[in-house]
């Protein structure tokens, strides 16, 4: 059973036992009355309405579980700073599971905080870039599947977005739009620096993440997320793509922000960079959605590099997924904290002097090995 | 060198009684240099301590002697500029070192009260800039030719110099 | 872009401490750098001609919160030298072991706050972590772990605690495994290195014309150490070299720290095995004579100087204190200019600001 | 110097990454990290630490050496009234001032002021962190102390029990005693040289009026100023006998000055300051009650 097939009886069930009571109103009823509750009854049974409820329901279930991940990364990265930082991480809030309560603990304590606006800062801009972010880096895992049967299809068939990664990808890039907008609206000197130095660096290290994804695209010979895992059924591409995913990495964690190339918010110089201005929740929206980014980033590395949900099947599918997520973040934060960070220049120049003609080289490796046959 | 050579005050030995000693103490042979350079404006040349001079100097001759020091003696680093309300007089005290002799040189002038102004010496150290702003600020004494002659601790818009003794609360 | 001036400060998380660097950046360049500083003016100079001299010590800790001791210690020097006091030797010891402890972790503190500007945020917590050896070593022995009010004009306050020359030899070999550690976890990596070679150069030249002391200077290439060259106490007693290094850049100035720190541990091991026995305090007079004192030790930031006048009461007349960061705060917009707005955050960590003694 | 062991940065990020990795397994898998979770656990904190200040009443004589030497003027002497010790003078701290620098516990000529290692002493409001002397009184923290101040066993002079019999000078091996006539009053008292007696204690043993006790004395670190009398001043009013917390201050009879009253007897004469200056504290409570500039006292903060 797939998750469509999940909703869909779910769906079923409710919209039967509603329409129980539907239809015998419209029994009962005068005819006037009682034809608009078997009209309604009918429009509620009919093929469209179950299946956009069922997307629906989806749609809240996959969202559901993104965000419970999304604390779970946060709890992974405060209770793992921790140890690596030689301190203890979240301990009281929620002692029994080791603080994982903490971040719920931080979250109401920022919704319930006053959403104040800079007097000069450009109104809308400013409370629209929260947004936007936070959207466009939820599309990202809509069209990531956990397994086969576990992913957002608009059929019973379980087929998913025919193109999910590039759409994946795509909605990856929207975020450096509303970062430029977050630090433009802001009117300060600090989150128009940060703003501008996120834009460059997440153009810059857009170019060699596609053509690296690009190189997986060839080899698997199709943009559908269950293809891609598919074709990693016998070996991953972690090892015949190996360069490839080395620069997918880096860029990954030049994309999400983090330490070493968290530049737009380099708190040392640029206080907090384009999120200086921002408090309350929408300081918390950014917050969680670096979490988010990152959960993507390391779903997308697992789908791309990592055989997905492949894995010895005494774990479910959709776990062992979530496990090399986790495994990918790790790695991120064991970097983060060991290394300091770089600057603007250099990182650019790494960017196109040494990971674009890495990212070229894979796909060129790649392609002879698809060609070849090899794989 | 033994403890008690260093610290005692034993050492104060005055030019014009050890002349015969000049050539083998580095202290009093630049003692003796700038004497000879400034016969008018340098007085009072005596050496505390092993390696620690004392020279009074005019006023008016501050500038000179000071670009002597750097250019001819090698007292290539002014390490402190103090200036101290008396009850007739401003005395400003530069304490200058020389790297290569291992030397420190007190060299005092004194202004009179109704006019502390001397001459900026920034010009010859670049570390002089901050400390004469700063003697400016607390002490009111008034640097001619200084660059930048502005409050730097204080606030802009004070009025008073809050080190002079005259200054209560 | 246009150019544009940028407040780095006074509430800044790149200062440590209130102060403010107005930088005007070209895009991303720095095309001049205006330091500010006067937040933190306590008024230390007048307030100690107000109160009789052992009651300046607790104050002159004050001064500075990375190395507090060194202030006391500086002005008990400076007060003896005005009051013709002669310190007992067990207490010279004490002071030289002291002050070398307070200097390494002056130093890791410098270590921690510069890495935490670089964003390498394991650098603070382990430093931090192994400043606090020190300051326990330091609690014990002083009985305060930041502002320790410990030397006396005439000694130190106390004796040293039982099991404390265990304790620092312990610590001291800790801490040289440490460095070995903190080597790696710096140099080791390839991004620190592109963050501080060749980054933020003061040439000697302008080193020595602007009056910049300590390990900055000492990264230029000259090699003036008030211990080596002026001695005071007993580092005339005690072998050790001067770290020094030629480039003048933000590695040559992180370079020349961590190897003070190594003799600083050398120190350490060599006035625990030579301390005397004997009495570690004497009595100091209350009233000093209508002279002049001076003291220079050279504190982890540079050459310290401290300028005291008597006037024949138990009050001194006049205290100037020479904080090394104000002048070489002041030589800041020579090092800035032309690097980027991200090296500032490495320029001025690697001076080691400390408000308290800039502002007095 | 010799160069030391550059790493080369070869492995770009590799090294750091395997030192950040060894933390992390030492941390997670061998043992704990390095925080001290606070108010579960606590610091052993040394003897010496300073922290809040406890005040021993029995051995406290209220001179106020704490109050001047305070370099913030968060101490003061207040008045107290104990069923045991009667109307008494002890100091209290503002700790919302104090910068526990430790100077009273240090000058403290008897010792009653210790700096405890309790450090939790925030509150809500100012006026309860300011402690007066019944909040820091603790009688039995004193014993529990180990003091590095040095005693000394030294003869204390009662003079209003000395007879001026010069035994004590006569008997003492390092003749540090010399009877000295006291202007006015045709008396002598034994004037003790502190830094050259050695406790042998014959002076007290030759006593027998126990005008002098060898008693334990705390050396004191700090100078301090001494009072002069200036005899044409004083008009043996008595006052800085009775504000002298160390009992230094005698008022002795001076022959020859009685007055003649009308019936022709005479009266009482007149009396004036002696000062023992071997039990002088130095605090300047004399000069302060003196009100006829017959005290001077070089340096006392106004």
């Amino acid at each position: 059973m797939n998750l469509f097939e999940f909703c869909y009886g779910i769906i079923h069930w409710l919209v039967d036992l509603v329409n129980n009571l539907w239809y015998r109103l419209g029994d009962t009823l005068p005819w006037y009355f009682g034809d608009f509750f078997t009209a309604v009854g009918d429009f509620a049974a009919s093929d469209g309405h179950l299946t956009f409820m069922t997307i629906l329901l989806e749609c809240i279930i996959i969202i559901l579980v993104a965000l419970i991940n999304v604390l779970n990364f946060l709890w992974i990265f405060r209770k793992l700073s921790g140890r690596i930082l030689d301190f203890y991480g979240p301990y009281y809030v929620g002692y029994r599971i080791g603080g994982w309560l903490q971040n719920l603990a931080d979250g109401i304590k920022l919704f319930v905080k006053e959403i104040i606006v800079p007097k000069k800062a450009d109104r809308l801009g400013y409370l629209l870039a929260p947004i936007i972010y936070v959207g466009s880096s939820l599309l990202i895992l809509s069209v990531i599947p956990l397994s086969e049967n576990f992913g957002l299809s608009t059929n019973e068939s379980g087929e998913y977005v025919t193109a999910g990664a590039l759409f994946a990808l795509a909605a990856f890039s929207i975020a450096p739009f509303a970062i430029l907008l977050a630090g433009w609206s802001s009117n300060n000197k600090y989150t128009l620096i940060g703003g501008m130095r996120s834009a460059a660096q997440m153009m810059s290290y857009e170019i060699p993440l596609i053509l690296c994804a690009a190189s997986v695209f060839l080899v698997a010979g199709s943009f559908n997320f269950v293809d891609i895992v598919d074709a990693q059924h016998d070996i991953w591409f972690l090892i015949p793509l190996f360069i490839g995913f080395v620069v997918f990495l880096i860029c990954l964690i030049a994309e999400v922000e983090i330490i070493p190339f968290d530049l737009p918010e380099a708190e040392a110089e640029l206080v907090e960079g384009w999120t200086t201005e921002y408090g309350g929740m929408k300081f918390g929206l950014f917050y969680m959605t670096t979490a988010i980014r990152s959960y993507a980033g390391g779903a997308l590395a697992t789908a791309f590099f990592l055989g997905g949900w492949h894995g010895p099947s005494f774990i479910p599918d959709e776990i062992w997924f979530l496990i090399k997520a986790y495994i990918v973040y790790t790695v991120f934060m064991w970097l983060t904290w060991s290394v300091p960070r770089v600057r603007i220049d250099q990182m650019l120049g790494v960017g196109w002097r040494r990971l674009l003609p890495l990212a070229v080289l894979n796909l060129f490796i790649a392609a002879v090995l698809k060609s070849g046959g090899w794989i | 060198m033994s403890e008690g050579d260093e610290r005692g005050r034993a050492g104060v030995v005055s030019i014009e009684k050890a002349p015969s000693r000049i050539d083998e103490d580095p202290g009093l042979r630049v003692l003796r240099a700038i004497a000879d350079s400034f016969p008018e404006a340098v007085s009072g040349g005596t050496q505390l301590k092993p390696g620690v001079l004392r020279v009074h100097v005019e006023r008016a001759d501050l500038y000179s002697v000071c670009r002597n020091l750097k250019e001819s003696l090698g007292f290539e680093h002014l390490t402190m500029i103090s200036a101290v309300d008396y009850e007739d007089r401003f005395e400003i005290v530069y304490h200058i070192t020389s790297y290569e002799a291992r030397l420190l040189l007190e060299l005092i002038t004194s202004t009179p009260k109704d006019d502390p102004s001397v001459d900026s010496i920034s010009t010859i150290w670049g570390g002089a800039n901050w400390q004469e702003r700063e003697a400016f600020d607390l002490m009111g004494v008034v640097f001619r030719s200084h660059p930048k002659l502005e409050r730097i601790l204080l606030p802009k818009d004070v009025l008073y110099h809050p080190l002079r003794k005259d200054f209560k609360g | 872009m246009a150019e544009m001036w940028i407040n780095m400060g006074p509430q800044h998380p790149m200062t440590h401490g209130l102060w403010n660097l107005r930088v005007k950046v070209d895009g991303e360049t720095i095309v001049d750098a205006e330091p500010e500083v006067g937040y933190l003016h306590r008024g230390i100079e007048k307030i100690c001609e107000g109160l009789t001299y052992p009651q300046i010590i607790p104050i002159a800790d004050r001064l500075c919160y990375g190395s507090s001791l060194t202030w006391s210690h500086l002005y008990c020097l400076t007060v003896e030298d005005l009051m013709d006091v002669e310190v007992p030797e067990r207490a010279e010891y004490i002071r030289v072991m002291s002050i070398e402890m307070q200097r390494i972790a002056s130093h890791l503190m410098w270590l921690a706050a510069y890495a935490g500007d670089l964003g390498l945020s394991v650098g603070f917590t382990y430093t931090m972590r192994d400043r606090e050896v020190f300051v326990d070593l330091l609690q014990a022995l002083t009985g305060s772990r930041l502002t320790y009010n410990y030397p006396r004009i005439g000694g130190v306050a106390h004796d040293l605690p039982p099991d404390f020359e265990r304790d620092a030899l312990r610590a001291v070999e800790y801490m040289e495994r440490r460095l070995k550690e903190y080597e790696d976890l710096f140099e080791g990596s390839k991004i620190f290195m592109m963050r501080n070679v060749g980054i933020g150069i003061l040439r000697k030249e302008d080193g020595m014309n602007l009056g910049v002391t300590g390990p900055s200077l000492r990264a230029s290439g000259v090699s003036y150490d008030l211990r080596k060259d002026m001695p005071y106490s007993v580092y005339p007693e005690m072998d050790f070299n001067v770290a020094i290094h030629k480039d003048g850049d933000c590695y040559a100035r992180y370079r020349v720290r961590m190897d003070e720190m190594w003799e600083s541990c050398r120190i350490i091991r060599q006035a625990l095995r030579k301390m005397p026995e004997g009495r570690w305090r004497i009595v100091a007079p209350r009233t000093a004579p209508a002279e002049t004192g001076l003291g220079r030790v050279e504190d982890p930031r540079g050459e310290a100087v401290m300028y005291v006048v008597g006037d024949g009461s138990d009050k001194p007349y006049r205290l100037k204190i020479r904080s090394p960061i104000f002048v070489t705060v002041s030589a800041a917009p020579k090092i800035l200019v032309g690097y980027k707005l991200a090296d500032v955050v490495a320029i001025m960590g690697g001076l080691d600001m400390c408000i308290g003694e800039n502002d007095r | 110097m010799a160069e030391r062991r550059i790493p080369k940065p070869l492995g770009l990020v590799l090294r750091p990454m395997r030192r950040t990795g060894k933390q992390f397994v030492r941390t997670l898998i061998l043992g704990k990290p390095n925080t001290v979770l606070y108010p579960e656990q606590k610091l052993d904190l040394p003897q010496v630490y300073r922290g809040k200040h406890v005040l021993d009443f029995k051995k406290c004589i209220g001179c106020g050496n704490c109050v001047t030497i305070c370099p913030n003027d968060c101490m003061w002497l207040e008045k107290v009234e104990d069923p045991e010790l009667g109307k008494i003078e002890r100091p209290g701290v503002d700790l919302g001032r104090c910068l526990f620098c430790g100077l009273c516990a240090e000058i403290c000529p008897t010792v009653a002021l210790h700096m405890t290692t309790e450090f939790e002493l925030a509150n809500s409001d100012r006026e309860s962190i300011k402690l007066g002397p019944s909040d820091i009184r603790d009688d039995t923290f004193g014993p529990t102390f180990v003091e590095e101040r040095r005693t000394r066993r030294l003869p204390v002079l009662d003079l209003s029990r000395c007879t001026g019999c010069e035994k004590c000078a006569g008997e003492c091996p390092e003749i540090c005693i010399a009877m000295m006539p006291i202007d006015r009053t045709e008396r002598k008292k034994p004037e003790i040289n502190l830094a050259k007696c050695n406790s042998h204690g014959k002076c007290a043993e030759v006593c027998l009026e126990k005008a002098l006790v060898m008693t334990e004395v705390y050396e004191s670190y700090f100078e301090m100023p001494e009072p002069k009398l200036i005899l044409d001043n004083c008009s043996g009013c008595g006052a800085c006998a009775r504000k002298c917390p160390s009992e230094a201050i005698y008022m002795l009879e001076m022959p020859g000055t009685e007055k003649t009253l009308k019936n022709g007897k005479k009266g009482k004469p007149k009396k004036r300051a002696v000062f023992v200056l071997e039990k002088c504290v130095g605090c300047g409570r004399c000069y302060q009650a003196c009100r006829f500039d017959a005290i001077e006292m070089p340096g006392v903060r106004e």
